[in-house]
């Protein structure tokens, strides 16, 4: 257990170590020039200079890249160019957006799919499960932004019901902020939640054709106990899986979503650094949610071992 | 099925929560407003940036000038009630208002504005248009509400330029903060911003000129188009002095809640031509490029109508413009002839890079097809404003691009050495440099008039439109500016009828 | 092969999967030689008609017929996703054969670098890299294909796995085939069903994050169509031209849903069960 | 008790019992025996109704005084694991891997007693100490794989008997298991039998084990009865053909006209060893327990000494996981020894070159346990039995076609199965395509590791004769791996016995069969179920 622990994190620092250094000269190598994008068209090159020299992009590369990789290791991760404030405060902002976000789609995502693939898993073959599993495959089809355009054209602009995108802030009201983020959160879940029944669909038939359901069964449960006691906890594996693969998707996949509804948060921020070439904001971000999958996976690894014992095992 | 279920839960919780919002937005309604604007500034300082995001929040209503241009594009007294010009056109004594104070308390005087003009004109300052200072040659402080501006050569236009955002008037212990915490003299003091979301400025209470009817304006940053159009539809956003979405005219202009107005900018629409490189450094070529383009079918593509087509440099509705649009009438065999006659019978191939706006995309798209009917074949490149302006502007490594130049009386630009049309024309030059130096009205107006002619006949770029400005507003509301005579969004005369 | 064909044939969701996929395919290779008008030519007089016997499904705000520009755009499409699947094919299969074959630390250092671009946001980085080497097809290619090529070594791997203590493997070795060969002649053909399964879902995939970069810009550029775009240009016109934004979007759910069908089929088809997935 | 009456059953439109007629009463033990495809398994499940999905039954089932055959769920789920309880072949996978041994036990009891969860575990841990598992040593809460196979398989009877049912079905119980567990298991049904009185239905393919175990039997072929009665006098009497096939088949001794090769013969023959191992040693690498101390690795075979001679075939028996076929794939050169010696002929093959060791492998091939595993699903089997041809490059199409067909013809196949796939064979086909592959190359020495074990008795047999006859037409050497002491009895000159890595005892194999020395040999011995024993054992006509 504490090996395997010590293990994952090691790997997971190496990880960290060799993306920093992809993200950093992948942006060293983007052309674009941040000084100049700040001062626009008119700036006279001295202005730029003195600009350039201000930002410290002057210094050598290994130096800023050092730099860099030392501030965040002390939680300091730059100033954004253009903003010119912490990037911490940037993202200490834009998750306050992308965060609730993620979790709220996932969370409708998981309330629609889980129930839904057990239900059509144990009506195998009735009309129910088969128009379940025929809507799926039209949800998982559906890209996530024109969904998000047809939502916002019905129920924002035809309907009047919800904001058509923006973000007031949480301190608009919980009611009211949350009002504005519940077209993304749709538009988002929907696809996902077309996935994830499927996954749990066919996870749980898998469990079912074991030999220990028919040992169950001899036992005497009934069908639907031995569903309950013997099926689903085996089916999470593959269902965790997918939760912790489009928790990652979520927490940084919803560009375009929040560009669609204009919210302010992480992957906006990022599209916008890069057009704006604010190179410290794209590299500090990115390694932050690189960070953050990383630790999604490590989570989800550790469910893995408090779902199944036969791994406690094999990693002890 | 699973989809519509989800619509109609949708439905319900929303329906549910509905009144209690409206509600509050009706009540906050009144003394508040709230403006889209496309771009986001980068900082609050114009006096460091040449971002036109930046003036069009703080400009006229958190910081000010000397002077100020009025929405005619007049030049109108600001801080300074007024002012005396010497015979030699070279010595400006500018009398200031007195009592007016910063928003941090302290009081501006003539000091305040030598400290300004110097930091300005300074070695390395970061001011994106320290061309308009170039001409100062002293500023001296004669009293605490006068101040003297000694030029080395007349200039014609420093009034004007003193109108500019990048002249405002600025605090010298507050200076170096204005990036995050901007802090002026005008009507508006700064409030929050959101970043990525909204800048938010609540009334100056203690403001020395007449006051304003809003308590609070919001200014929200919204990039896309469609988003745009969603909150405008939405009651989101009051008020779009320049609306990113021209397609959408007919319908907001048919919805009672809005009040649409097309104003005019000053911002020439053209496809910029890099004159030194071949085969565009051939003028037949340039001439062939104008003859194809079909102006009235790009405005009609790209802004769905909105826009004036011209046939040179300047504002048509500035009284010296000259209308040349029938120079070179869209003829294609005559196009084909030129370029025949350039030594490109079969056309040639090009490339046409393409920055963000819609204006430059579509209207790219449609330069492209029509010049592909006189052979010219065009190679799509669309780039960031980020490599545009390196690439482009900077390095002039590119063929064709589209631009809207937006500085008011920019036609100078073409006099300047290194511009990245790379055109140069001792005739125009020592047009500009007559003009510079002239200050009656007339005289200026004849040079203008000569000035925009010669660069038609070089056909230096392709001049396409006079961008509109397509003001979208609540029907409530009032005192928006219609025209952009500079980057601006004065909110000072702005209220609500109810 | 007929056989299988026909076998397969009766599978309802191949079935249907096939029908469908076989149609746009024929759409996008018509294009090539006949389109009702061309995409490329601009006429502004007649834009934004809505569905009619002249223009099928309408014409686009430069009055482009969206017939043509769904029929070219499915070429795009096609092509991009197809491309980036070849890319995650071509590259993680080797991979993971090779990561299963050698062993130890190679086998670690290769599967720790799939977890690396695992651990990218695939779409963020898709942004990045366009953003970069500047939009258009091909990078938007590269960027979708990079982040397959995890998910086939992965797959390929644990295939692989599974298969190396086969009895069979055993023999071949026992007749002194080296891996190398052993992986060409056994292990390979023996993982083909779950590649092929996959590879139908990747493809499903890349359409639809095409038509995302190409949605924010990054994507195919003019003059060609393409359908994320034409989605893109569509928005700001939906209440008085809703069918530029319907038509591109149900050709998208279509296609995908052609291809996940296909896929399912295959997997009932072919039954990948004769390698147990496991990693 | 339990009375099936004129059953029958079909799956889809395939008929799979005909006519069934059978009864059992409390205390008694009825035997079903058949192979594969029998439907011996489909009857028992029948009692059970837990029949596979689509399954049309017709004629009666009664259990007491209930009808079970369509009976509704909720009479059966009282009946099921209280009164008929049922134990599966596969103990690794009849047993649910997340949830611990107690639970799984305890379950039973609390869903059918309502029993509080305490109680239940209390009764738990009597279970579990009645079938051999005292907690001391097996806490309830061990999941299934910290438990062997034959540990999982007394949790499963525990599972089973916690009900004290009426009627206890076990369905191969013991085919899973080494023939020592299998005793033990056995022992330990019948004596659970004897003091609960319950009825028992043994299912199995294995002639010997019922005879020893069973009051009556049942002999099912093609889903129908075709013996039925006393166990003792059906056996003795072998009235019917089939019956008296299936005996004569499990105990089959293919018979020999050669006279043994023994090695002290051989080396007063000066006759050179054809493969001689000596002091092989094979470790594997475990995980470490902890960063600090090193993993002490896993020694698979330990220091064994191994010589076989021209002609000779050599018997290597042991329990599963004793390292036979770890030893077995180091003589073949596929997993080098940690240390000690390979002599093939005159080769060193721990030394060797890769182009001598492909020299030498054309001398020695291997023949596996599984038919269905051993062949690449999608190759021809011209392509499949031409497979270790690779070993002499140069040969022609036309010369490779025309050793594929020769091989067919030696196991006895015709040159038109060259174009089918694996599939379209029976298990013992496959056996036989193996053998054909093995022989191609014209070897010196055939390993052959459990070749006949996953094969159905009459089918065995057949393979027996034919590895016999080969041997003596082709003077082939044997390496012949195998658990099951009756078989390698039946085939051997000489017996290497291993244990834990270990040869523990070598001899001629009758003398190892009739009186071992070692422990590990004794077990063996006496574990082997075996008919003719059997029989002698029971008193004559049945209990």
């Amino acid at each position: 257990m504490i090996m395997f622990l010590i293990r994952k994190i090691l790997w997971a620092t190496a990880t960290l170590a060799v993306a920093s250094v992809l993200v950093f000269a992948t942006l060293e190598i983007i052309p674009g020039d941040p000084a100049q994008v700040m001062l626009g068209i008119n700036a006279t090159d001295e202005a730029i200079a003195a600009l350039r020299q201000d930002l410290g992009l002057n210094k050598p590369v290994l130096e800023r890249y050092f730099s860099w990789i030392f501030g965040m290791l002390q939680g300091d991760f730059g100033n954004s160019y253009t903003y010119s404030v912490p990037v911490n405060e940037l993202v200490a902002d834009r998750i306050t957006i992308s965060l609730p976000l993620a979790l709220l789609s996932l969370l409708l995502s998981t309330v629609i799919a889980i129930p839904l693939g057990l239900y059509s898993a144990s009506r195998r073959g009735s009309l129910a499960d088969t128009s379940i599993m025929a809507l799926s495959q039209v949800g998982i089809a559906i890209p996530n932004f024109w969904l998000a355009l047809l939502l916002v054209y019905f129920l924002a602009i035809w309907l009047q019901l919800v904001p058509a995108g923006g973000f007031p802030g949480w301190d608009a009201g919980f009611v009211v902020a949350l009002k504005s983020l519940l077209l993304p959160t749709i538009s988002l879940a929907l696809p996902q939640a077309a996935i994830l029944s499927r996954i749990t669909r066919s996870a749980l038939l898998e469990t079912l054709g074991e030999d220990y359901i028919r040992t169950a069964r001899a036992k005497g449960l009934s069908t639907g106990a031995t569903i309950w006691k013997h099926g689903m906890r085996n089916a999470m594996i593959p269902v965790l899986t997918i939760l912790g693969l489009q928790f990652a998707y979520l927490l940084a996949g919803t560009i375009i979503i929040e560009n669609v509804f204009y919210l302010p948060g992480l992957g906006r921020l990022v599209f916008q650094a890069i057009s704006l070439r604010d190179l410290i904001v794209v590299e500090s971000v990115v390694m932050m949610l690189v960070a953050t999958i990383i630790v999604i996976n490590l989570i989800v690894d550790l469910a893995y071992l408090w779902v199944d014992p036969r791994l406690r095992h094999r990693s002890a | 099925m699973k989809t519509m279920k989800k619509l109609f839960a949708a439905a319900l919780v929303t329906t549910a929560l509905a009144p209690l919002v409206l509600a509050g937005q009706a009540i906050a309604a009144k003394t508040s407003l709230v403006m889209g604007m496309a771009l986001e500034p980068p900082h609050l300082d114009p006096t460091a940036g040449a971002p036109a995001a930046i003036d069009e929040v703080v400009y006229a209503n958190v910081f000010e000038g000397l002077t100020r241009i009025g929405s005619k594009g007049e030049v109108l007294p600001a801080l300074a009630k007024s002012w005396e010009i010497s015979a030699d056109g070279k010595t400006y004594t500018f009398n200031l208002h007195h009592g007016v104070k910063f928003h941090d308390g302290s009081t501006f005087d003539a000091e305040d504005a030598k400290f300004s003009l110097d930091r300005a004109r300074a070695e390395g300052s970061t001011n994106a248009q320290k061309a308009l200072f170039a001409g100062i040659d002293s500023v001296t402080v004669k009293d605490a509400n006068t101040l003297v501006v000694q030029l080395k050569t007349p200039a014609g236009n420093f009034l004007f330029n003193m109108g500019w955002g990048d002249a405002i008037m600025v605090a010298p212990e507050t200076a170096e903060g204005n990036k995050v915490n901007p802090v002026g003299t005008g009507p508006f003091k700064f409030g929050s911003w959101v970043k990525g979301a909204s800048v938010n400025l609540v009334k100056n209470g203690d403001y020395w000129g007449t006051p304003i009817a809003l308590e609070k304006a919001t200014f929200r940053f919204i990039s896309d188009p469609a988003a745009s159009l969603s909150a405008m539809l939405a009651g989101d956003v009051d008020a779009f002095a320049n609306f990113p979405a021209p397609e959408t005219m007919p319908q907001l202009r048919a919805d009672p809640r809005f009040k649409v107005v097309i104003g005019s900018t000053e911002g020439e629409t053209i496809l910029s031509t890099n004159n030194t490189k071949p085969p565009f450094n051939d003028v037949r070529v340039r001439r062939a490029i104008a003859h194809a383009l079909d102006r009235q079918a790009i405005i009609d593509g790209a802004m769905f109508g909105l826009g004036t087509p011209i046939g040179t440099h300047f504002a048509p509705h500035h009284p010296a413009y000259v209308n040349l649009v029938d120079q070179y009438p869209m003829d294609l065999e005559a196009a084909k002839k030129l370029l025949a006659d350039a030594g490109h019978p079969n056309g040639f191939k090009a490339t046409l890079k393409l920055p963000p706006p819609t204006y430059a995309r579509r209207g790219g798209e449609i330069v492209a097809a029509q010049l592909r009917k006189i052979g010219i074949d065009l190679e799509i490149i669309p780039v960031e404003w980020g490599v545009w302006v390196p690439e482009v502007f900077k390095a002039k490594d590119y063929d064709l691009t589209i631009v809207s130049h937006t500085e008011p009386m920019d036609i100078g630009i073409y006099s300047r050495d290194a511009y990245y049309f790379n055109y140069s024309s001792d005739a125009f030059n020592a047009t500009i440099a007559k003009l510079n130096e002239t200050t009656g009205e007339a005289e200026r107006y004849a040079l203008m008039a000569q000035a925009q002619k010669i660069i038609s006949q070089d056909a230096v770029n392709g001049f396409m439109f006079q961008f509109a400005k397509a003001g979208v507003w609540n029907a409530k509301v009032n005192g928006l500016w219609e025209n952009s005579p500079v980057q601006a969004n004065d909110l000072t005369g702005v209220s609500w009828s109810d | 092969m007929t056989g299988f064909f026909q076998t397969a044939m009766r599978n309802r969701s191949f079935a249907t999967g096939f029908v469908i996929t076989a149609m746009v395919v024929l759409m996008a290779a018509v294009s090539f030689l006949w389109t009702p008008y061309d995409v490329t030519d601009l006429d502004i007089s007649a834009k934004l008609k809505a569905p009619g016997w002249s223009h099928w499904f309408g014409t686009d705000h430069f009055g482009r017929d969206i017939f043509s520009m769904i029929m070219v755009g499915a070429r795009n499409s096609i092509a991009v996703a197809l491309v980036a699947v070849i890319i995650g094919v071509g590259i993680g299969v080797p991979v993971g054969c090779w990561a299963s074959a050698r062993g130890g630390l190679l086998d670690e250092a290769l599967m720790r670098g799939n977890d690396v671009i695992f651990a990218f946001p695939a779409l963020l980085s898709a942004v990045m890299i366009t953003a970069i080497f500047g939009p258009g097809a091909i990078n938007a290619i590269i960027a979708i294909g990079i982040f397959n090529i995890p998910v086939f070594a992965r797959l390929a791997r644990g295939a692989a796995l599974s298969l190396w203590p086969r009895d069979f493997i055993m023999a071949a070795r026992a007749a002194g085939k080296n891996k190398t060969r052993i992986t060409i002649e056994h292990i390979v053909p023996n993982m083909a069903n779950l590649l092929i399964v996959q590879a139908t879902i990747a493809f499903a995939l890349g359409i639809i994050q095409e038509a995302g970069l190409a949605y924010v810009g990054l994507g195919t550029q003019p003059p060609l169509p393409s359908w994320g775009k034409m989605l893109n240009e569509a928005q700001t016109m939906m209440s008085f031209a809703p069918h530029m934004a319907i038509i591109p979007g149900l050709a998208i759910v279509i296609t995908v849903v052609g291809l996940n069908l296909l896929g399912d089929g295959l997997r009932d088809v072919l039954d990948p069960r004769l390698v147990r997935k496991r990693d | 008790m339990l009375d099936i009456d004129g059953l029958n059953l079909s799956i889809g439109d395939t008929p799979i019992l005909k006519d069934i007629n059978l009864s059992i009463e409390p205390g008694q033990i009825l035997g079903i025996v058949g192979e594969s495809g029998s439907g011996k398994s489909m009857t028992a499940l029948s009692a059970m109704q837990l029949l596979p999905e689509g399954s049309k039954t017709s004629g009666s089932v009664h259990f007491n005084q209930h009808q079970l055959l369509d009976a509704d769920d909720t009479l059966m789920q009282d009946l099921r694991g209280d009164d008929i309880a049922m134990i599966f072949q596969e103990p690794m996978t009849a047993l649910n891997p997340v949830h611990t041994i107690g639970d799984q036990i305890a379950e039973g009891i609390m869903l059918h007693d309502r029993a509080e969860r305490r109680d239940a575990m209390a009764r738990t841990i009597g279970l579990m100490e009645r079938v051999g598992l005292p907690v001391s040593r097996f806490p309830l809460t061990r999941y299934p794989h910290e438990l062997s196979g034959g540990q999982r398989q007394r949790v499963m009877i525990a599972m089973a008997c916690a009900q004290h049912p009426e009627l206890l079905i076990a369905d191969e119980p013991t085919t899973a298991l080494d023939v020592t567990l299998q005793a033990q298991i056995l022992q330990l049904l019948r004596s659970l039998v004897e003091e609960q009185n319950m009825g028992l239905i043994l299912i199995s393919h294995d002639l010997a084990v019922v005879a020893e175990m069973t009051d009556q039997l049942v002999v099912m072929r093609n889903g129908e009865i075709v013996d039925q009665g006393p166990t003792g006098s059906i056996l003795r009497a072998k009235k019917h053909a089939y019956t008296a096939q299936l005996a004569e088949a499990s105990s089959h001794i293919p018979e020999r006209s050669q006279p043994p090769v023994l090695s002290e013969l051989a080396t007063e023959a000066g006759l050179a060893p054809l493969i001689c191992g000596r002091q092989l040693i094979r470790d594997y690498p475990t995980k470490r327990s902890n960063l600090f101390t090193p993993a002490k690795p896993f020694r698979a075979v330990d220091g064994v000494d191994v010589t076989v001679y021209p002609g000779q075939t050599m018997g290597l028996v042991g329990e599963s996981g004793c390292g036979k076929s770890t030893l077995a794939r180091m003589l073949l050169a596929l997993d080098p020894p940690t240390s000690g010696s390979i002599r093939f002929n005159d080769l060193e093959l721990t030394t060797a070159t890769v182009d001598e060791l492909q020299a030498a492998r054309r001398n020695i091939q291997v023949v596996f346990q599984d038919p269905f595993s051993s062949f690449n699903p999608r190759h021809k089997v011209e392509r499949l039995v031409a497979e270790p041809l690779y070993l002499e490059p140069g040969l022609s199409v036309a010369e490779k076609q025309n050793r594929v067909v020769a091989a067919l013809e030696e196991v006895g196949l015709q040159a038109s199965a060259l174009s089918k796939y694996p599939h379209q064979f029976s298990g013992g086909q496959r056996q036989r395509l193996a053998i054909a592959r093995a022989l191609i190359t014209r070897p010196a020495l055939i390993i052959a590791d459990e070749p006949v074990s996953a094969l159905d008795v009459s089918i065995r047999a057949q393979v027996l004769d034919l590895l016999t006859e080969l041997r003596e037409r082709l003077g082939l050497a044997y390496i012949f791996i195998s658990h099951d002491l009756s078989v390698v009895k039946a085939l051997c000159d000489e017996v290497l016995v291993m244990d834990t890595g270990r040869i523990v005892e070598h001899g001629n194999a009758s003398d190892i069969f009739d009186n071992p020395q070692s422990a590990a040999a004794k077990m063996l011995v006496e574990a082997t179920p075996d008919l003719e024993r059997a029989l002698q054992n029971r008193p004559s006509g049945s209990r």
